[in-house]
């Protein structure tokens, strides 16, 4: 049965968006990593919304007229945090800091070339001049939740992953939060396939109103910062 | 009529056979790894020959120059592998009808399948399985069958069982049969071409009567194997001692059993070791067969044995002696005298019908 | 366990299900017919159709789906013919999924059912050739029940593979629920939401009680298949 | 082609194959035990053990990659024990990508070598024992010959599935170059930003090549078996 | 000393079969499907038998009452399969060397193997096929030796070959021998003791003499089986003739070739149907063996044979005449009488040493 709306969203948005579709009758949410949906997007997927975390993406995909450019929207943001198992102290966000609570242990980071989580981490750490000293401690994983079980399992010390996944697991703390200006903006971005599709333009619309919006804060996520291109 | 003649390399081996082999059933016959079975499955369409020619009726199976090669299925032949080579996964029934159900009813009853019918493979007999393969072989009603030591895994009841059956199948339903054996009774009993090899060539063929009697055969064949094959017919029977005398053109032969009714022609195999010679007619012997004979031929063998051919009539017959009785009873070709043959030393492997 | 589990999962559990069955179904003729000719035949390019068959084992699951989303997606070469022909769409579609489950667990069906070929004997195909059969008949009825156990031992190995296939079925159908998410995407979808460990555990749970079942019955026809044969 | 791969794509490549020749030779004695086990004995448990072979098969890969997290992590159980005992690592380090491949790898191999012993003539087996050889001298020069053929199939088989196991490998040991990033988890990061399409065009070829090599060899080694056999 | 006592139900098949074989070689005859190979089986540690007790010189092999199972590898016997069963992927020589290489350098030479050392055993013929078997079994050095018809693919000559050195065997290695075997003329030759089985049971067993040559037994192994088998000593040789001159209790025997050296033990056998009665010592025959003998028995079977025991010094003697013959020559207990043995009859394969 094909659903009137189909969305494919960003796997790390299936809290808020699952609450928000079943709002509705007919909308049925497809989740992947970013890449992925993009690719799939540039090859005729019958998608109807495509949300995002990933900006670049979505450029290839105006650029390609695989969205329409008018109807990119910013929906959400996140703050990047630094994470240790439950019971790991907070840390400051310094070399030498960060080289102790590491030890012999290892860095949980989603992919720094690949992974929007990753490449976000690997700006803040330049942005704070931590890259040098952990560069070679990095586990990189391909998707945040990967990173976030290697921290709770206690494999990794250390982790980088967005706050909104601090909430899936119990079994890890909060140890510092990066600075705003120490990355780009994260930022989750929401564009239709159709300008004519008017149902699919409604629910967008319910995404950036005033009840979807309080959905993603009641997730954790931050009001969106900066301008949808 | 079949024709062979093929040549096949094989390893070290070197197949390099011709023969004719006119309807009725052709033995081939030789020693172990003499190349038996490759020419058995050249003329199956298992085996492609490198050069040759093999035709049936005329109708080429295989010819190099022509670039003729029937596919097997094409070939219309019955082969009963040396091992059995029955479908594992279907029932003696199944296997039976693989290849049609000619003459079902008889093959179940004669090769004894009856209680067979029902069972997978794995659960019979190194006998019973060749029968299995022979019955199925048969059923499938071809032009040619091969036989390849169908009754080696048998004993000597089941043997004397089957044995009319082929003989009946050759008389009755004319198909042609190249027959594989150890044999030489069974050989004698059915062929009536007899092909000898030997590393992989032919060294003697031609009907088996002639190639059985021929003193030379002797140490080709084995001493045992060696004895006159003749045609009798049947001239009477004599009903309360079980005996039926048979008559040939050199007298009458009165052997153990009732062999066939009147008039009906029976062949004879003659072991050579089991005809003794006398110079004058004896008297009260239990023997009960004595004919008058000439010498034809005394072959002098590397052992004790000495070969020599008789003329009864116009047939052929072979008697061995020991030298020693050779010299003693000063034999020389040309002389008159007397072959004892015991009517109990044709066993019943030695006559057929 | 069976309460953790709502709607979604359920529809997951069903598609799931359909898409390994008809995956198998689909590719089994096609399995048994490659493994026949690499078995048995030798002609050029063999070598280049095995490589090709193994291929989706080589490459990471994703490549693979990409790669179907390439040639069967709409705008694809083959995606394109077939819509336009048969009607037959892939992309985004549960036979996508089947489709993709199909293509991860070739490699392994062909490989059993290869080997269960080369176990046959020649010698039971000859003694059925000179018994007149046809090709075809030999095949049918000689070789092929023969080839049984591989056969079956192919199918379960696919199926297993199939029920499990995760990387290139996302890539190329995406996990639509209803249409195209079966339980290993769903599963993914579950791991990026908090509280949702009871269904997770419920979903392994469930596949592992499928996959047990079909294993155990493939075993027990196994074992029908031998007494048959063995005669015990 | 060649141009597209970097230094790091070059070290992924030697570190894919150095996996996947580990994972191999170090699950073969195993997968081989364990197809012996599960071809000829009967014990209670038996359907069982095939399950629990059959499991990497089944669940997908990311599961796979969390359990094994939870039991060789340095935390699990096993992992603590082996660290330990033996000094063995396996949390981020290339021998923990070689146990995921192989743990992957299993149930193909184990099918593939089992399908090998149930083509064993019991009869060669009888005979062996009746000329005074010892179960273990039987199994090493009557069984084990044998199912050469299961064997081999079934290494090749694990081999291609070791080199393109992507999901359970990142999630147990994620992706440190030179350590334990192999082709698939370089070709996953790339194919996640646009214009990298070259590189991973060249990983995927080397990929290939890698497994046609393998496959190449693997039947001629069977082919000279056959012929050994076969006498031709 | 072997003991055997062993039931097992195969299907509809019920095998319940009890006999003692004492060392040398025990023959077990009986028709395709009669239970011997299951016997064989049986004593190997191949089929487990439901109940019963199988030893060898007072151990048990196996034994239901003690729960005695002994594995076949700790029964140091050695199995010729009626199928071979060659490893197929070692050569010819580690196939005969896999259980032991005990005086290979004889095995190799006596079976004939030295060209097949290199090959696969694909690569053989059945016969070769079989021999390879036979070297195999006699290089594992086993304190039993089981054989199920090992020469039924062989071909005359080299059964010929291969006898002798079976008679070696269980002369000189004193190893115990089970035989299974169609064959008559080599069961008469090798066993000391012959079982015959019917549908899973033993019918009659006991010494191979007593048991062929009473003429109750020439239903159960066939007319042409019958015949007595005596321990002969070389008496003479007359080497220009190329003859032997036994002696036994009744007299003197001639047989063709050079048996043994002067004083050696030779047995023969003397098939009941090659034995001519003569109320009168005859003259001038080719056969060189006259024999004055006592009619011990006159047996009247169902056909047209009448089996007569003979008492020749100590020993006894079986002919098979025609009744014809039999009432011609009122033939009665206790009569003196001659029995004509035909040199040559007497065949190579008949004779044992
Ligand atoms: N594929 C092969 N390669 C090499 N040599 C072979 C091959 N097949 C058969 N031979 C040899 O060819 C010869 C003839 O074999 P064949 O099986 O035809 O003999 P045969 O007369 O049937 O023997 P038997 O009576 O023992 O069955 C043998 O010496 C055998 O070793
Ligand atoms: N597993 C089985 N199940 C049922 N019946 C069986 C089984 N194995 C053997 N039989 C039957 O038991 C009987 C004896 O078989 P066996 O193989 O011992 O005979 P044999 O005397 O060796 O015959 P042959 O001379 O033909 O080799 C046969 O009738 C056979 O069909
Ligand atoms: O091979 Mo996978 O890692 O099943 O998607
Ligand atoms: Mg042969
Ligand atoms: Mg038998």
């Amino acid at each position: 049965a094909r659903a009137e709306v189909l969305i494919f969203a960003a796997a790390s948005l299936k809290e808020p968006i699952d609450q928000i579709a079943e709002q509705f009758d007919d909308v049925v949410v497809s989740y992947g990593g970013s890449g992925t949906l993009a690719r799939q997007v540039t090859l005729g997927a019958p998608a109807d919304i495509v949300l995002l975390a990933n900006t670049e993406w979505m450029d290839v995909l105006v650029a390609g007229g695989h969205v329409e450019a008018d109807s990119v929207v910013n929906l959400a943001s996140n703050r990047l945090v630094l994470i240790g198992p439950q019971g790991t102290i907070p840390l400051n966000l310094e070399p030498d800091a960060l080289r102790n609570a590491i030890g012999n242990g290892r860095f949980a980071v989603g992919l720094t070339e690949a992974v929007p989580a990753g490449i976000y981490a690997k700006e803040a750490l330049q942005h704070l001049d931590l890259w040098e000293a952990i560069q070679d401690r990095l586990a990189e994983v391909d998707n945040v939740r990967a990173a976030l079980t290697l921290v709770a399992r206690g494999q990794t010390p250390l982790g980088i992953v967005y706050r909104t996944d601090t909430r899936i697991s119990d079994d890890v703390a909060e140890v510092a939060v990066f600075p705003l200006n120490s990355h780009r903006p994260i930022q989750y971005l929401g564009a239709l396939t159709d300008d004519r599709n008017d149902e699919a333009r409604m629910v967008l619309d319910v995404l950036t109103g005033v009840q979807g919006q309080a959905i993603f804060a009641a997730s954790g996520f931050l009001p969106p910062t900066g301008n949808a291109k | 009529m079949i024709s062979v003649d093929v040549k096949k390399r094989l390893g070290a081996f070197q197949l390099d056979t011709q023969f004719e082999a006119p309807n009725g059933v052709t033995a081939i016959f030789g020693r172990s790894g003499s190349g038996k079975t490759s020419v058995v499955n050249a003329v199956a369409g298992l085996l492609r020959p490198d050069a040759g020619r093999i035709t049936i009726a005329g109708t080429a199976l295989f010819d190099q120059a022509s670039k003729t090669y029937l596919a097997p299925q094409q070939r219309r032949i019955g082969y009963v592998f040396q091992d059995a080579r029955l479908f594992p996964h279907m029932t003696v029934m199944r296997n039976l009808g693989y290849g049609g159900t000619h003459d079902a009813a008889r093959v179940i009853e004669v090769l004894g399948l009856e209680q067979l019918l029902d069972r997978m493979p794995a659960r019979l007999s190194g006998g019973e399985r060749q029968r299995v393969a022979l019955g199925r072989a048969l059923m499938s009603d071809p032009q040619l069958l091969l036989m390849d030591e169908p009754l080696a895994a048998l004993d000597a009841p089941r043997k004397a069982e089957i044995l009319p059956f082929f003989e009946r199948l050759r008389d009755e339903v004319q198909v042609p049969i190249l027959y594989v054996s150890h044999d030489v009774s069974e050989v004698a009993r059915l062929a009536t071409t007899l092909v000898i090899m030997e590393k992989g060539r032919v060294t003697t063929s031609g009907p088996v009567g002639t190639v059985l009697s021929r003193p030379e055969t002797v140490p080709l064949v084995g001493p045992r194997a060696a004895g006159a094959v003749i045609e009798t017919k049947v001239a009477g029977r004599l009903l309360d001692d079980g005996l039926t005398e048979l008559a040939f053109s050199g007298g009458r032969i009165m052997l153990p059993g009732l062999l066939g009714v009147l008039g009906q022609t029976v062949r004879i195999r003659i072991p050579a070791q089991d005809v003794i010679l006398a110079k004058h007619r004896p008297a009260d012997l239990s023997a009960l067969n004595v004919l008058p004979v000439t010498i034809t031929q005394v072959a002098q063998g590397k052992g004790p044995g000495v070969a020599v051919g008789l003329r009864a009539g116009e047939d052929q017959l072979l008697a061995r002696v020991t030298r020693r009785s050779a010299l003693r009873m000063e034999l020389a070709v040309g002389q008159q005298i007397y072959a004892i043959i015991k009517a109990t030393a044709v066993g019943p492997e030695d006559i057929g019908t | 366990m069976i309460e953790a589990l709502g709607p979604e999962e359920w529809t997951a559990i069903l598609l799931s299900l359909r898409v390994a069955l008809v995956a198998m179904l689909a590719a089994l003729p096609l399995a048994v017919w490659i493994a026949y000719v690499l078995a048995r035949k030798t002609f050029p390019g063999r070598q280049l159709l095995n490589g090709v068959v193994h291929l989706p084992l080589v490459l990471p699951p994703v490549v693979t789906g990409y790669l179907l989303l390439v040639l069967f997606g709409q705008q694809g070469p083959l995606g394109g013919f077939l819509d336009q022909t048969f009607g037959i769409t892939f992309a985004f579609r549960w036979t996508g999924a089947a489709l993709a489950a199909a293509v991860m667990a070739f490699p392994l069906m062909v490989r059993a059912i290869r080997l269960g070929f080369e176990a046959v004997d020649p010698g039971l195909e000859q003694a059925a050739a000179t018994l007149g059969a046809s090709r075809w008949r030999i095949w049918r009825t000689v070789t092929l029940p023969l080839v049984l156990p591989g056969i079956l031992a192919g199918t379960i190995l696919g199926f297993a593979k199939a029920l499990g296939e995760f990387g290139a079925t996302i890539t190329f159908v995406a996990a639509i629920p209803g249409e195209t998410q079966t339980i290993p995407t769903a599963i993914y979808g579950l791991l990026q939401v908090p509280g949702r460990e009871p269904a997770i555990v419920s979903l392994v749970i469930v596949s592992i009680i499928l996959a047990m079942g079909a294993l155990l019955v493939s075993e027990w026809l196994a074992r029908r298949m031998a007494q048959r044969l063995g005669g015990t």
